[in-house]
């Protein structure tokens, strides 16, 4: 199928569906809705191995902004993964969401559009508009469906994001000015200034400024250690299906702006800062996981343990090595499917009881024994048992981060103690959640029902097929990787 | 015994700047309608065709290599006067169109006060030719002679509603401040005079070249004060949240939009036209005042409890960015030192516009707006709630909306100029500028107390459908200027940007 | 000795600034306006010094405007006053303090 | 030819591995359509089956055999691990005792775990590491055997909090994982520096580049952090000196688990590892003399507390670690085939008294102290039997295999002149002796103490016991020393493939008779002790509170990190997180609003005051410019 239409349908049918499910009527809105989701899916399913696709329109002529749309393996993947996880929200959305039901769904496929455009960006300033525009539906959908105090949260989440990501603004425009003093020609498109600004490089002083500019908005996003206060609150107050995709894919639009466009555009200063984002990393994961085992609410403690994971990925991203690269972007899938079905195993009995203190349950192996076995198979992932989609990934990036030279053995022994931590406050949830007497909340669980298993098998399989044979995803990610770090320069390689 | 080449020169001026001086023709056709005692409807009706004819006019007549200097050299008729003449028509029909359901309005306010309603248009028509004189004056005495007329002219449309304290008030504060600020342009006038001795902006420029006074300085000095009170940035504005909030909704627009639109005009052919060579003097004293104005605008507004006011602010801190791209407007600068200041100004008074409208369209005139009426807003009327949010996300700059390309623009311009710095601050004010937005779309949206006062109003009864063409005009406006700016902005401001408005402000790229 | 360019300033000076406190100080709307008359003749008196000053009638135009405009200000003024009147009863300025919700 | 040889080793190796993982899939459902008899017969013959294959196996291969089956972790070219397959003298040895001992458990769980509802999820639990357990000792990567490592930890989790209802199983378990979690801390640290310094994680390209010399100091030094690493994972899956309070809390599950997991095979590992990679450790003598002393302590250490404790499992978990810490003594000592000879024959004979244990439990219908037992030499005679000469043969008592074993271990640490361990060696060999008479005398002789009714175990447990108790005592003949006459056939078995330390022909009767004396006097004491057994608390004075407190470790641990742990992340929640971060955010909003508050109070709505504000400003203005003008 041509690139255009084939591009042009990814970021468009995600925009309709939002349109239809506005005006569908409500009674069958929710298979509407999954049926739109199918549609997407099966639709970025179809380019499965398929060679990079390009495709651009003007945005705005004069300023020689245009709508570029570029795939890669690297934003393919993500692609996929974020209309995998978003089939499944809707199919969950169908039965969980009754009220407001029509405005959910729009909202959520408004979500996807943007997601998805801003994955396909090659233009920067087109990559910025939808790196916000992510922002408006996901507010809505934590500030009108969420929990308790969802308007802290969701206050808290869009400020937090809109502002690092309006330094990444002013960053992006000195850079798009500056290629326009030295060519005197007006163009934001990321392949073109990349090339340019590797042959002439610009002084340190400026580009360590454009580079700070362009990692806080990231950093913020991730959510890297200092900068992650508003993640657990986001989290605990998202719906599950809001939770679930702000896990899955909007955390890790903040890695892949990293490798796709702060560090291949300023090499040097990536490499001038590698040292300290790497402590801060490694703090992440440390500080994440003790205390993610102090949380009382379920929720929050799935949150810390996000933190506590993308640690790793940017731990493995700054340590800028090829096995470090591919190992970060593995656990960024295998983090968005494990993460994602932790949020709809924690969904599954919120819904029912409406409770996410873990005190008010235990004993949930004798009440709902089918619950504990996915429970139990995601938490491991999550702790990254070898054999289980976790692993592989934490391995490759620990494994790529002690060869770097950029980083200090010694702080990758302790990013390795994020290991046990991990296993503490799994095995901790766990134990309180699963064994023990029939507490409380656990005696009116009920166990799964048919369409939770269509629900959760998908996630499960991903999990081992990824675990025991990685290399289905690990090839097409190499190929990108091994190209960006080819125009890498010397002293990376 | 005037002499016939005179007589016949003022003709052939009047036929080229027929759209200036035709708002005062239509001023006075409705004048003579009324004293001919037609019926209200029949003069009310009139005033929208004439509004529509120089609107067609307008466009048809647009040609963007004219450039004529007219009655003897007071006045320049050259792409920048048109299109913001043109810009000043839309707007008025805007406001024309919002005022037109108070007609119908059952309630005693608007029975009592209406009767006068025809005056009130006549006022706005005058305003609307102070504007368009104000815009293409290149002559000290034909730019006080437009402020003059539109400031006139709002002091008489702020107090329309007479029955009501709130908005006599209103006037009078406006009347007086605005009084003294006349006061202030005047010694800028004369001062300006004093050193110069001449009026005409060309010979001022010349002079000044040859050797700038020390009156000069003082000149500067008052001028910039002037410009800046109409703008209302920040040391001037304290007239601007209590008027905007008092005067009727349609006079706020007006005012918000208008005078900018105004100050736009007359600020780049004095700034970068007469006083171009002493940027030095006036320069860092503008950019200080729009920095303030977007950083203390915006924090200010965080407490503010009437909506109206709340809006006063944000204009406020849009004023500042407006003055940021005034400043950036240096012909030397980029190859169309206009476009960003331009497109600014005309997304922004249409967006504000359509708020404006859609405010008239919900407030119950008799009490003050205040923020927690529209406490859950959406649960009853989602329809105008989606609208609102729309307009907030436009104001506020959020990226897929038209607000956001215009601030790029700015941004991208300061950045050119080297002003990183103040781009910084700016990204700052903006940022606290989305706090009370997101406020508002929090309490709008997603508060799950019992529903503000906001929701019980009718508001006002749109039966000529005129509010809802506005609303919808804007929000297309909103969201397409978004997701293409293609669309309107290469064609309108990139064919006006790059053609040089060679009024003495592109002096530079003949030498 | 003759009276030059300076003094006539200082006069204009002199009496801008009592317009100003005027202005400032008094409580009645009525005695504002008229302060505010007096800040606008001041201006006129610089006008006309500075035409005299360089021998052309530019300054006499504006003269002649700002009379008008000071008319047309004063008609604006007063109708706003006596609308005040009409509601407040009373037309001091301090006490017009509606809008400060 | 070669490649249809290969083929065939393909297909047993596969099927050996292969078959329970596909049991452990099956069980958990079917049994409740099958019935636990069939079931379990079912699973204990899968077990049978590769145990069969690994028979072949060890008969077919003469040197050894290197199969890859599937790619697993590969970064483009470089290939870091795949699923493949190293069989050789040191594997199938250890293959051997894994799938024997683990068939004969299976038929002993038939009977053990009769009418518990959890019958199927017990034996896919099983299987399933067995299938671990076999990957780990046969793989020929280090990830292939961190994969098995991992699982085995997984898997022992399971099976220890398998009755969940109570809490404390799962906090067993829970602990158990975290601290083997430790372990494979040490031992991923291993696997970065290994891979640093040579650049594969693939042990026999490993060995061979050690072998080939040639390092350089970087190499070197982070060999040495590799060593560390791989002692600190040993001593965490073995349960040694630091990393051993996991044990005897992992007694909370089923007793065949405690018999499989926690006595034959899991705990093994460690020595395996070492073995395996003793070509690396010989690079750095100093790490073997840590292992050594790490070795000798923990056998001493936890032969102390075996003496004082009650609960019969226990007692022989404390035995356990003890007989491990021997094990890695001979390791450390450049003794690779004593220590294996040892982890043979102490599988047997632990297998055998845990299993007994087990059958005596449930014949006392689940009471575990022995202070409630006694006199059960009647009610019990086929347990008491087969009980008898595994005590027998742990206490060292010649002809059996524990004191064959036992002896080479301490004739090696004799002979690598460490006076301090021979003394430490020979102090633990008369402790074991005392405790397990003590256990010996408690349980089977004396009144009894207990008001069940007791019942001698239904046929199925027995039948393993009879077995077990034929293997413990025959094992010795493995690697019968050629002083007395043997074929030492074991270490001809290894050749070259471990390094062995001095090994001296000549018997020395002296040290064989005052090995002998020790156990017997160990037996006598107990015998003195216990004959007359009346219950209650059989060591009363104060100063036995350290060794009744098992030396308080527990507490320690809690102390030092747990404690400071919960404290750290308390500390990070609440003063950083909450505190700093979201404080100074809020600051700044609240700094924001009450900056707003007071602008607002500037709008007084008098009108002059505007006007003030608007010649303020201009004067400001002036005051800039001329300041900026001159």
């Amino acid at each position: 199928m041509a690139d255009s239409i084939f591009l042009l349908g990814l970021c468009l049918i995600p925009a309709l569906s939002s349109v239809i499910t506005a005006l569908a009527p409500v009674r069958g809105i929710g298979k509407i809705s999954t049926v739109l989701s199918g549609v997407l899916f099966v639709w970025a399913l179809s380019h499965w191995g398929g060679a990079d696709r390009y495709f651009s329109f003007p945005w705005f002529e004069a300023l020689g902004l245009r709508y570029s749309l570029h795939l890669d393996s690297y934003s393919y993947l993500l692609i996929l993964l974020s209309s995998l996880l978003g089939l499944l929200c809707s199919f969950y959305a169908s039965w969980a969401v009754k009220d407001k039901a029509k405005a959910y769904h729009s909202l959520f496929h408004a979500l996807q559009a943007s997601i998805i455009a801003c994955l396909l960006a090659e233009d920067l300033l087109f990559f910025y508009v939808f790196f916000e525009a992510m922002l408006i539906p996901m507010f809505f959908l934590i500030g009108i469906w969420g929990g308790k105090n969802r308007l802290y949260a969701t206050m808290k989440f869009f400020l937090y994001t809109f502002a690092g990501s309006l330094f990444m603004l002013i960053g992006l425009l000195s850079l798009y000015v500056i290629y326009y003093q030295q060519t005197g020609e007006w163009t934001a498109s990321f392949p073109v200034l990349r090339d340019y600004f590797s042959q002439f490089p610009i002084a340190f002083s400026t580009e360590k400024w454009i580079f700070l500019s362009f990692v806080l908005a990231f950093a913020i996003k991730v959510p890297l250690f200092p900068f992650h206060t508003w993640l657990p609150d986001a989290h605990t107050e998202a719906p599950t299906a809001g939770s679930v995709i702000l896990a899955g894919i909007l955390l890790k639009i903040g890695t892949y702006g990293l490798m796709r466009f702060a560090l291949p555009l300023f090499p040097e200063s990536a490499m001038a800062f590698a040292t300290p984002l790497c402590v801060l990393s490694v703090l992440g994961i440390v500080v994440g996981a003790i205390v993610a085992w102090r949380q009382v609410d379920m929720k929050r403690l799935i949150a810390y343990s996000s933190v506590s994971h993308l640690g790793f990925v940017t731990l493995g991203i700054f340590s800028m090595t090829e096995i470090g690269w591919n190992g970060a972007y593995l656990q960024m899938l295998s983090h968005g499917i494990t993460t994602g079905a932790l949020f709809f195993l924690v969904g599954f009995i919120y819904d029912q009881r409406h409770s996410r203190e873990i005190e008010a349950y235990g004993g949930l192996a004798h009440k709902a024994p089918i619950f504990v076995v996915f429970f139990v198979v995601s938490s491991l992932s999550s702790v990254g048992l070898p054999g289980l989609n976790g692993f592989v990934g934490e391995f490759l990036i620990l494994l790529g981060s002690f060869q770097s030279v950029l980083v200090d053995p010694f702080w990758v022994v302790v990013a390795t103690t994020g290991v046990i931590l991990s296993a503490i406050y799994t095995l901790h949830l766990i134990q309180k959640i699963c064994y023990g007497e029939v507490k409380r909340e656990a005696v009116g669980v009920v166990d799964f029902g048919r369409r939770e298993w269509l629900l959760y098998s998908p996630l499960v399989l991903l999990m081992f097929s990824i675990g025991l044979y990685p290399s289905w995803v690990m090839d097409s990610i190499y190929e990108t990787t091994s190209l960006i770090f080819s125009m890498m320069p010397e002293a990376v390689r | 015994m005037i002499e016939t080449d005179l007589l016949a020169e003022f003709w052939r001026d009047s036929q080229v700047a027929f759209p200036v001086w035709s708002w005062a023709l239509s001023a006075v056709i409705i004048l003579s309608l009324q004293i001919v005692g037609v019926r209200r409807g029949v003069s009310v009706g009139a005033v929208g065709l004439c509004l529509l004819g120089m609107i067609v006019y307008a466009i048809w007549s647009f040609d963007p290599a004219l450039n004529e200097s007219l009655y003897f050299g007071s006045v320049n008729w050259d792409p920048l006067a048109q299109s913001l003449n043109g810009l000043a028509l839309v707007i008025s029909l805007g406001v024309y169109l919002m005022s037109l359901p108070g007609l119908f309005s059952d309630s005693k306010l608007f029975r009592l006060n209406y009767h006068q309603y025809p005056e009130f248009l006549t006022c706005l028509l005058l305003s609307g030719f102070g504007i368009a004189v104000a815009v293409s004056a290149v002559d000290l005495t034909s730019f006080f002679l437009g402020f003059e007329a539109l400031s006139i002219g709002t002091y008489a449309m702020c107090g329309f509603f007479r029955s009501q304290i709130r908005s006599t008030e209103a006037a009078l504060k406006y009347l007086f401040v605005g009084a003294f600020a006349t006061v202030v342009f005047l010694w800028g006038i004369a001062m300006l005079y004093g050193a110069t001795g001449s009026t005409g902006y060309a010979d001022i420029a010349a002079t000044i070249a040859v050797g700038p006074e020390p009156l000069v300085l003082l000149a500067c000095i008052f001028i910039t004060a002037g410009l800046a009170f109409k703008f209302a940035l920040i040391p001037f504005h304290f007239y601007a949240p209590e008027v905007y909030d008092g005067a009727p909704t349609p006079v706020t627009a007006f005012m918000a939009t208008a005078m900018k639109v105004a100050v736009v005009g007359a600020g780049i052919r004095l700034f970068w036209g007469v006083l171009g060579d002493l940027s030095h003097l006036w320069l860092p004293m503008w950019l200080a005042l729009c920095v303030l104005s977007i950083l203390v605008a915006n924090v200010w507004a965080l407490q503010q409890r009437s909506l109206k006011k709340l809006f006063a602010f944000s204009s406020i801190s849009h004023a500042g960015y407006i003055g940021l791209a005034l400043l950036v407007a240096d012909p030397s600068g980029s190859e169309w030192p206009l476009f960003p200041v331009l497109s600014y100004i005309t997304i922004y008074s249409l967006m504000s516009l359509g708020l404006f409208a859609l405010v008239t369209w919900m407030e119950n005139r008799d009490e003050v707006f205040l923020i927690e009426d529209l406490r859950a807003y959406a649960r009853k009327n989602l329809g105008r709630s989606l609208l609102l949010a729309v307009f907030i996300a436009g104001m506020a700059g959020f990226p897929p909306f038209a607000g956001f390309v215009i601030k790029l623009m700015v941004f991208q311009a300061l950045i050119a100029q080297g002003y990183v710095g103040v781009a910084l601050l700016a990204v700052v004010g903006s940022i606290i500028g989305a706090i009370y937005y997101l406020r508002l779309l929090v309490s709008i949206f997603m508060s799950s107390e019992e529903s503000g006062a906001a929701s019980g109003w009718s508001g006002m009864l749109d039966r000529l459908y005129s509010i809802r063409l506005v609303v919808g005009l804007t929000v297309l406006v909103t969201c397409i200027g978004g997701l293409f700016p293609n669309v309107f902005a290469d064609r309108i401001f990139g064919v006006l940007g790059r053609s040089s408005v060679n009024t003495e402000i592109s002096r530079d790229s003949s030498e | 000795m003759t009276i030059g360019i300076a003094h006539l300033l200082f006069l204009s000076f002199g009496i801008f600034a009592i317009g100003l406190c005027g202005f400032l100080t008094r409580r009645n709307a009525l005695s504002i306006l008229l302060s505010l008359e007096l800040m606008l003749n001041s201006v006129n008196i610089a006008l006309v010094s500075f035409s005299k000053l360089h021998g052309n009638e530019g300054g006499h135009i504006i003269y002649f405007l700002v009379i008008t405009v000071a008319a047309c200000e004063t008609a604006v003024g007063l109708a706003i006053i006596l609308n005040l009147f009409r509601l407040k009863k009373n037309i001091r300025v301090d006490e017009a303090t509606e809008l400060r919700v | 030819m070669t490649n249809d040889i290969d083929s065939i080793f393909a297909v047993l190796s596969g099927v050996a591995v292969l078959l329970p993982l596909l049991g452990a899939g099956l069980w958990f459902w079917l049994c409740p359509r099958l019935g636990e008899k069939l079931t379990g017969y079912a699973a204990s013959s899968f077990l049978g089956i590769s145990f069969l294959c690994t028979l072949i196996l060890f008969f077919k291969v003469d040197s050894f055999v290197q199969l890859e089956f599937a790619r697993w972790i590969s970064v483009g070219p470089s290939n870091l691990a795949s699923f493949s397959v190293l069989l050789d003298p040191l594997s199938l040895a250890l293959g051997l005792v894994v799938t024997g001992v683990g068939a004969l458990i299976h038929i002993y769980s038939v009977g053990y775990m009769h009418g518990d509802p959890g019958f199927g999820r017990f034996f896919s639990y099983l299987n399933l590491f067995v299938v671990a357990m076999l990957i780990l000792i046969w793989s020929d990567n280090l990830l292939g055997i961190f994969l098995g490592w991992e699982g085995v930890g997984l898997c022992s989790y399971l099976l220890i909090s398998f009755w969940n209802k109570d809490l404390a199983n799962a906090q067993a378990g829970k602990k158990a994982f975290i601290v083997n979690r430790i372990g494979d801390f040490g031992f991923l640290i291993a696997m970065f520096c290994l891979y640093r310094a040579f650049g594969t994680l693939n042990i026999p390209e490993l060995l061979v580049l050690v072998r080939e010399g040639g390092l350089a100091d970087w190499q070197l030094e982070y060999s040495l952090w590799a060593c560390l690493g791989l002692v600190l994972g040993a001593a965490g899956k073995s349960a040694q000196i630091p990393l051993f309070v996991w044990l005897p809390d992992a007694m909370a599950g089923p007793t065949p688990v405690s018999a499989l997991i926690h006595a034959a095979t899991m705990v093994t590992a460690g020595v395996y590892l070492v073995c395996r990679l003793q070509g690396l450790f010989l690079l750095h003598p100093q790490v073997l003399e840590l292992v050594a002393y790490m070795g000798g302590a923990t056998a001493f250490f936890a032969a102390t507390i075996a003496i004082f404790q009650f609960d019969i499992k226990k007692v022989l978990a404390y035995s356990t670690i003890s007989q491990l810490g021997l094990m890695f003594l001979a390791v450390g000592l450049n003794a690779p085939v004593a220590a294996y000879f040892h982890l043979i024959t102490h599988a047997f004979f632990k297998a055998l008294l845990f299993l007994g244990a087990g059958s005596v439990i449930h014949g006392m219908h689940h009471e575990q102290d022995m202070r409630k037992m006694g006199g059960l030499r009647k009610k019990m005679p086929l347990s008491f039997w087969t009980m008898t000469i595994g005590v027998l043969a742990i206490a060292g008592i010649p002809p059996l295999s524990g004191f064959v074993s036992k002896d080479e271990i301490l004739l090696m640490t004799k002979l690598a002149d460490r006076p301090w361990l021979y003394g430490l060696g020979l102090a633990t060999a008369l402790m074991t002796a005392f405790y397990m008479g003590r256990l010996w005398f408690m349980t089977f002789f004396g009144r009894t103490r207990s008001d069940h009714e007791v019942h001698e175990s239904p046929a199925n447990m027995t039948a393993v016991l009879v077995v077990l108790a034929s293997l413990s005592a025959v094992a010795g003949v493995i690697n019968w020393p050629r002083a007395w006459g043997g074929s030492e056939w074991l270490s001809s078995y290894f050749g070259d493939l471990v390094y062995q330390g001095s090994v001296d022909s000549q018997v020395s009767w002296g040290s064989l008779l005052m090995k002998v004396g020790i156990a017997v006097a160990g037996l006598g004491l107990a015998w003195w002790k216990y004959r007359a057994f009346v219950g209650g608390d059989d060591f009363r004075s104060s100063s036995f509170r350290l060794f009744k407190g098992k030396y308080f470790i527990d507490e320690i641990y809690d102390f030092l990190f747990v404690r400071n742990l919960r404290r750290a992340g308390e500390l990070c929640w609440r003063v950083v997180d909450q505190g700093m971060i979201d404080g100074s955010l809020h600051l700044l909003g609240r700094l924001a609003n009450s900056v707003a508050l007071r602008f607002k109070r500037l709008q007084t709505g008098v009108l002059q005051a505007y006007v003030l504000w608007v010649w303020i400003g201009i004067i400001v203005l002036l005051f800039g410019a001329w300041s900026l003008g001159s």
